[in-house]
């Protein structure tokens, strides 16, 4: 395998992203945003889509730059540093990953529409407060030539905004099982589909899904059907890689304002960062975010290369991101004082964004126990 | 009401009589909510009567202030009988009158530290819910730093001038009243320089604004003063000494505070807690672990919140060991509001979703651990008070 | 309920057993006992009974100064700070509960032979690496007028030194049901009964007993058959709560053994006691000890007012006491450094018992569970 | 042997036939045990003539030391090659033919600080496996203070004389020669007053003392210097500019520490292990949880050892990051016990029961922390040097 230090042409990568987010995503826009009421900024995703990233993962044959997961991974990873909020996780990591999966002249079309940036995605998934894909219960029943959707979904990502959504619905078998599932990708603005914004903490595009008997044409089935996971399986697994890297890059962001703050801010006649007890906390937050560095960049190489076997490198990578993020956002509060609870500081977002982070497609519990089985415990 | 000479039996039987004859039923054995509580003060406007009634009777007993002398409103009681007083009202179902930082800040400072014209002009409004008081302790930049003290009241001979900003003044947009810490000595080491100012919120020159934080709406405010002229008479103790006020008030602060992760979630365990949130998310064995933990640390921190209770009524103090039950109690209910959040899942994740306000209540408990002294200046307080670790 | 504060009595026996101990046993004996393989002196347990220690929880009428839990409690958190080994826990604790329960003048006898100091005793419980009562496998067969027993016991505490040895037996069901199984008092020289002291880290006295056919008369049954819980569960609660106070009695130990430490020893110039880092963690230790220190006082207070209740109080006491424990002696050792690692220094055998104690009557986890039962989860 | 300049891959299939051809059977694929483990010197007796001969043979083509300047023994490799010969001896399971600190510390420090003399003297018995080298740092009372030397060399003229004590010194029963650090100028600042000074364990008035840890026995002794002559000629680098060699070597020895982590329980989970110590002791919720997070970060820091390797591969160094590696890794390692000796409960309360050493091994995980600068030192180094905070 390759090595996990990042290339030369990486390092690129990661700098331009860093350079154009500070300029035109920066959390001060998300606080636009929010106050707004707006759950993210459309021009800045055509801006992304003109630099390559909408197509991150899309063949270069439909348009895209086809650059890998990995790629994807720094690019979720500067997202993650600034909190930009962008349709990139659900529709260039998600439903790209799933549509490659997908063989047909259909499926190249809609990744060329993910490419130009004209088409967004949500993912439909899950119905309970939990990640469990297998407990889908929305039905999606034989009429005519194609299906009717019946049920609900809840915690859609970019939910109220996609112009298309991937949907999980039972075909088959009863909840709780992993078989008689399948993937539907259907226009956001179908009859019968109505999309509610729930006001959630990030102030992000989340959303809930009421499928009222929402027709589905027989193109409209997204490879087989009852087979969704052969789908679905590698687009969670890039998704949640690439949720890690945000929740990865959340730490740094959060943790260079702290370190920030230490080093500037006064008590007791001394800067607070040379109080001794903040130091090993600090040195101790580092140290954890350079081992989540390691699984983040891990899960990405093995996407890329081996991506049959990313679960273990997948899930460790959550599992990780998830703790470190946590670990960061509390230190940042803490370490802030009064200044890091009011609302006009930025702290508290990247808290709130962490949590959401950390619940949205598997918590820590979720992925733990995943890595735990794969290694045969 | 009783005589102040009484056997406890008796005073018990008499005072849970006098509940019973005087609280309006509609009040009792409610659950506690924000629009339950009765500050006072004069743009104080009650929810009903019996709220009203309940204030005017319980006043008229000094049951207010029940340790306090009668000449100012105050029960006269021994702590022994206050003690019986409480526990009473706890059966019976019966809220607190009034609540204030009158009784629970000022009230207790002027009682150890103003002259009697101060204590016969400001302690009877406050038992009577008359006056309602805030805090002026912390000032932009200080932080944990209290005795960082910038405000300034300069000596003008007849009157004191006053200018600068505090911050974290709970209700200062509701209070009558401020009591402030302010630099009067510009030269003196830090500590020295500080006097204990009482203002009159509708001074010209003293304005708010409250914060919001990150968990929404906050009682908290700034509070800015530009040139107010203040009677010299409103300054408690010695010019210069303010500091020892600061502290004295300030380990009962933290005792408050501290004491808070007891009550939040009434006695049912978190366990219970858990299941009403997601009935299956006990089943997973990171949030059984750290559920199980919360719970042993919860009932074991209750136990040692009530032996120190036990230990300062029988007259030990509790001196700067508050500091542990403020650091203890404060992360203890970080950490179990964490716990809650994860087992809530997504539908946690809203503003006001299934679990209505658990989001708020999640982000307002990370400041429990800043506000009244850091968990590090607690730590700092255990270790240099109570441990006697040396200075550097 | 009485308060969890000390009584001037109780402060009183506090004192006095603190200053016996920091004479008659320090842990310079214990480190003796290890060096000379003894497991412990037999000459400290003659002192102990004539203090009335060993009968601290026998009627005053079969001669015991009935103290009661609390008191027990003390003398046993006391023991844990200077890691004084005695039959304490096993015989005055333990066995003086059971014995209590059963009725009947044989039952007062060996309680006037445990005050007395004549008389010690084991519990052989245990089967395998966990504390599983009702696992036991150990079996009672009617023969003739008794019983004769068969199977193993490991991780005996006091199992080669007491003169009598309480088991516990299966008379019916099967292993994993707490039903059918009975309580047995018998010689502990007696024939087929082979005693082997395993080597622990604390250098205690724990053995493994073989039981080959070991004749049992009606008159050793202690209670009814297959009743053994009704004895068995009141000694294990006063034997769990007295085994939580000596771990408590051990943080304090440690702890104040480090403090010390800290206040004395010098390194880049100044006490490593000044070192903020460090003082952060020895206060948060203290703290937990707090912490523990009101769940022993209640495990206490519990046994003697409402003994009934008390698995919730004592398992309490006994997975805090676990942890703190723990957490006291990590930190001792670290704060140490080098010179704590030796065999020469004290430190050591704090952790080395603190680790058995955690283990012995129920683990950290085991008692977790009990009080999340208690507690309806 | 291939010759110096060649491909890499060609170099691979070389270096491979050539180990296939001369690593005895005997010695392939065999666990690494204490006794499997070749030191070297003067009183070395090899377990049998297997593991001498595969010595003798390796120390001929220079791979005890492969990159070491052929003139003392070594291979004269490039980075890269080193790299291929120690991936084909682990796919052939072939053992290193030599371990030494003369190989890990004194060597390299020597080739960086020492003079041609020390060099041609000291390098060849080095690669040979003839001498056996210790490391004479700590001193009693020093601690984590390893520039707090009170071991003074006094300048005699024609030789220093040595008085002192160190501790910690693993294998000075069974080593020949000491590379320590002394004291030459008392009146200097600390760090300024350091000399490294390279001692034959066979001078008159050197004796040592082995120390017995709370886990057992032990590797390590107190060393003893009572009027020791050394040649002038056995200082290396200048006089009390010990400090610049001792750090250089530091920095080494605590990414070796810290990368013990990695190893230790091979590539079998943790759960593997715990399984075969009591198959029950996973659906204890407490024990599953500790051993998935255990397992995450074990994992996880596995791959940042693979990462740091790499950055030093291509040329970047470690530095002060090792730091990190020192600390997370044996902080790692005492979780990892702690969570085995919960797991196999009172089977593992014995010196050698059921489970053999786990207990001994337990008790030796404390020591990680602590050797090598203490977790706190680290701390204190990723503080200051990496987040660059300030001083007090």
């Amino acid at each position: 395998m390759t090595s996990l230090l990042d290339t030369e042409e990486e390092i690129m990568l990661r700098d331009a992203a860093r350079g154009f987010l500070d300029g035109a995503a920066p959390v001060s826009a998300l606080r636009a945003n929010r106050d707004a009421g707006r759950p993210c900024d459309p021009g800045l995703w055509r801006e992304m889509a003109q630099m390559g990233w909408a197509g991150v993962l899309v063949p270069e044959d439909a348009g895209g730059a086809e650059m890998g997961h990995r790629a994807a991974g720094i690019l979720s990873h500067e997202m993650g540093v600034t909190l930009a909020a962008s349709p990139f996780l659900s529709t260039a990591v998600i439903a790209a990953t799933a549509l490659r999966h997908a063989a047909g002249a259909r499926a190249r079309d809609a990744l060329a529409g993910i490419a130009a940036g004209e088409t967004t995605y949500a993912l439909a998934l899950d119905e309970g407060a939990r990640h469990l894909p297998e407990h889908t219960a929305l039905r999606a029943e034989r009429a005519g030539n194609g299906y009717r959707l019946s049920g609900s979904k809840t915690f859609v990502a970019d939910g109220t905004t996609a112009t298309r959504v991937l949907v999980l619905a039972r075909t088959g078998g009863v909840p709780g099982e992993a078989e008689g599932l399948s993937l539907f990708d259907i226009d956001a603005e179908r009859a019968g589909l109505s999309r509610a914004r729930l006001d959630t903490v990030d102030a992000r595009d989340h959303a809930r899904l009421d499928f009222d008997g929402v027709e589905a044409i027989g193109d409209d089935l997204l490879g087989e059907v009852d087979d969704a996971m052969r789908l679905l399986r590698p687009a969670l697994d890039a998704g949640q890689a690439a949720l890690a890297a945000e929740l990865a890059g959340l730490a740094n962001g959060v943790s260079a304002m702290t370190l920030g703050y230490l080093k500037e801010r006064r008590q007791f006649d001394r800067a607070i960062g040379s109080f001794q007890a903040l130091q090993h906390r600090a040195a101790h937050l580092w140290a954890e975010i350079e081992v989540t560095t390691s699984a983040i960049a891990n899960a990405g190489r093995v996407l890329d290369e081996t991506p049959d076997d990313a679960t273990l490198a997948v899930s460790l990578a959550k599992a990780r991101a998830a703790k470190t993020a946590d670990l960061a956002v509390r230190e940042g509060i803490q370490m802030h004082g009064g200044i890091g609870m009011t609302d006009d500081h930025d702290a508290g977002f990247f808290m709130k964004r962490a949590r959401v982070g950390a619940e949205w497609l598997g918590d820590y519990g979720y992925h733990a126990a995943r890595v735990a089985s794969a290694r045969g415990f | 009401m009783p005589a102040p000479a009484i056997e406890p039996e008796q005073f018990r039987t008499q005072i849970s009589d006098w509940i019973m004859d005087n609280c309006p039923a509609s009040l009792r054995n409610r659950p506690m909510s924000e629009d339950s509580i009765v500050w006072g003060g004069r743009r104080w406007t009650f929810r009903d009567d019996d709220q009203r009634l309940w204030l005017e009777r319980a006043r008229q007993e000094g049951l207010t202030a029940p340790r306090w002398p009668t000449e100012y409103g105050g029960g006269g009681m021994t702590r022994d009988q206050e003690k019986i007083l409480r526990e009473e009202m706890a059966r019976l179902g019966a809220p607190p009158p009034l609540e204030s930082f009158g009784l629970w800040m000022l009230g207790p400072a002027l009682l150890a530290f103003g002259n009697e014209a101060q204590k016969a002009r400001h302690l009877p409004p406050i038992t009577q819910g008359e006056i309602r008081w805030c805090q002026g302790y912390s000032e932009p930049g200080a932080g944990s730093d209290l005795a960082n003290v910038q405000t300034r009241a300069e000596d003008m001979g007849d009157h004191y001038l006053v200018n600068g900003q505090k911050v974290w003044t709970s209700y200062a947009d509701k209070a009558d009243w401020i009591f402030a810490l302010v630099r009067t000595d510009r030269d003196a080491p830090k500590h020295k320089g500080i006097s204990f100012l009482l203002m009159d919120m509708e001074t010209p020159g003293i304005t708010t604004r409250p914060i919001r934080l990150i968990s929404g709406k906050s009682p908290f405010c700034e509070t800015f003063f530009d040139n107010v002229k203040v009677p010299k008479e409103n300054l408690v103790g010695e010019v210069n000494r303010g500091w020892d006020i600061a502290k004295y008030l300030l380990t009962h602060e933290r005792e408050m505070i501290g004491g808070g992760a007891r009550g939040l979630l009434g006695g049912r365990s978190l366990g219970a807690f858990i299941d009403d949130l997601d009935d299956g998310a006990l089943n997973d064995p990171v949030i059984r672990t750290e559920a199980m933990a919360a719970e042993v640390d919860t009932l074991a921190f209750a136990m040692t919140m009530e032996r120190y209770k036990d230990h300062a009524e029988a007259g030990g103090g509790v001196g700067n060991a508050s500091a542990m039950l403020k650091y203890y109690g404060t992360e203890l209910n970080k950490r179990r509001y964490e716990l809650l959040m994860s087992a809530a899942g997504s539908d946690a994740l809203e503003w006001d979703g299934p679990h209505g306000t658990l989001a708020a209540e999640w982000l307002r408990t990370k400041a429990n651990s800043i506000e009244g002294g850091t968990s590090e200046v607690m730590l700092d307080i255990i270790a240099k008070r109570v441990l006697e670790l040396p200075s550097a």
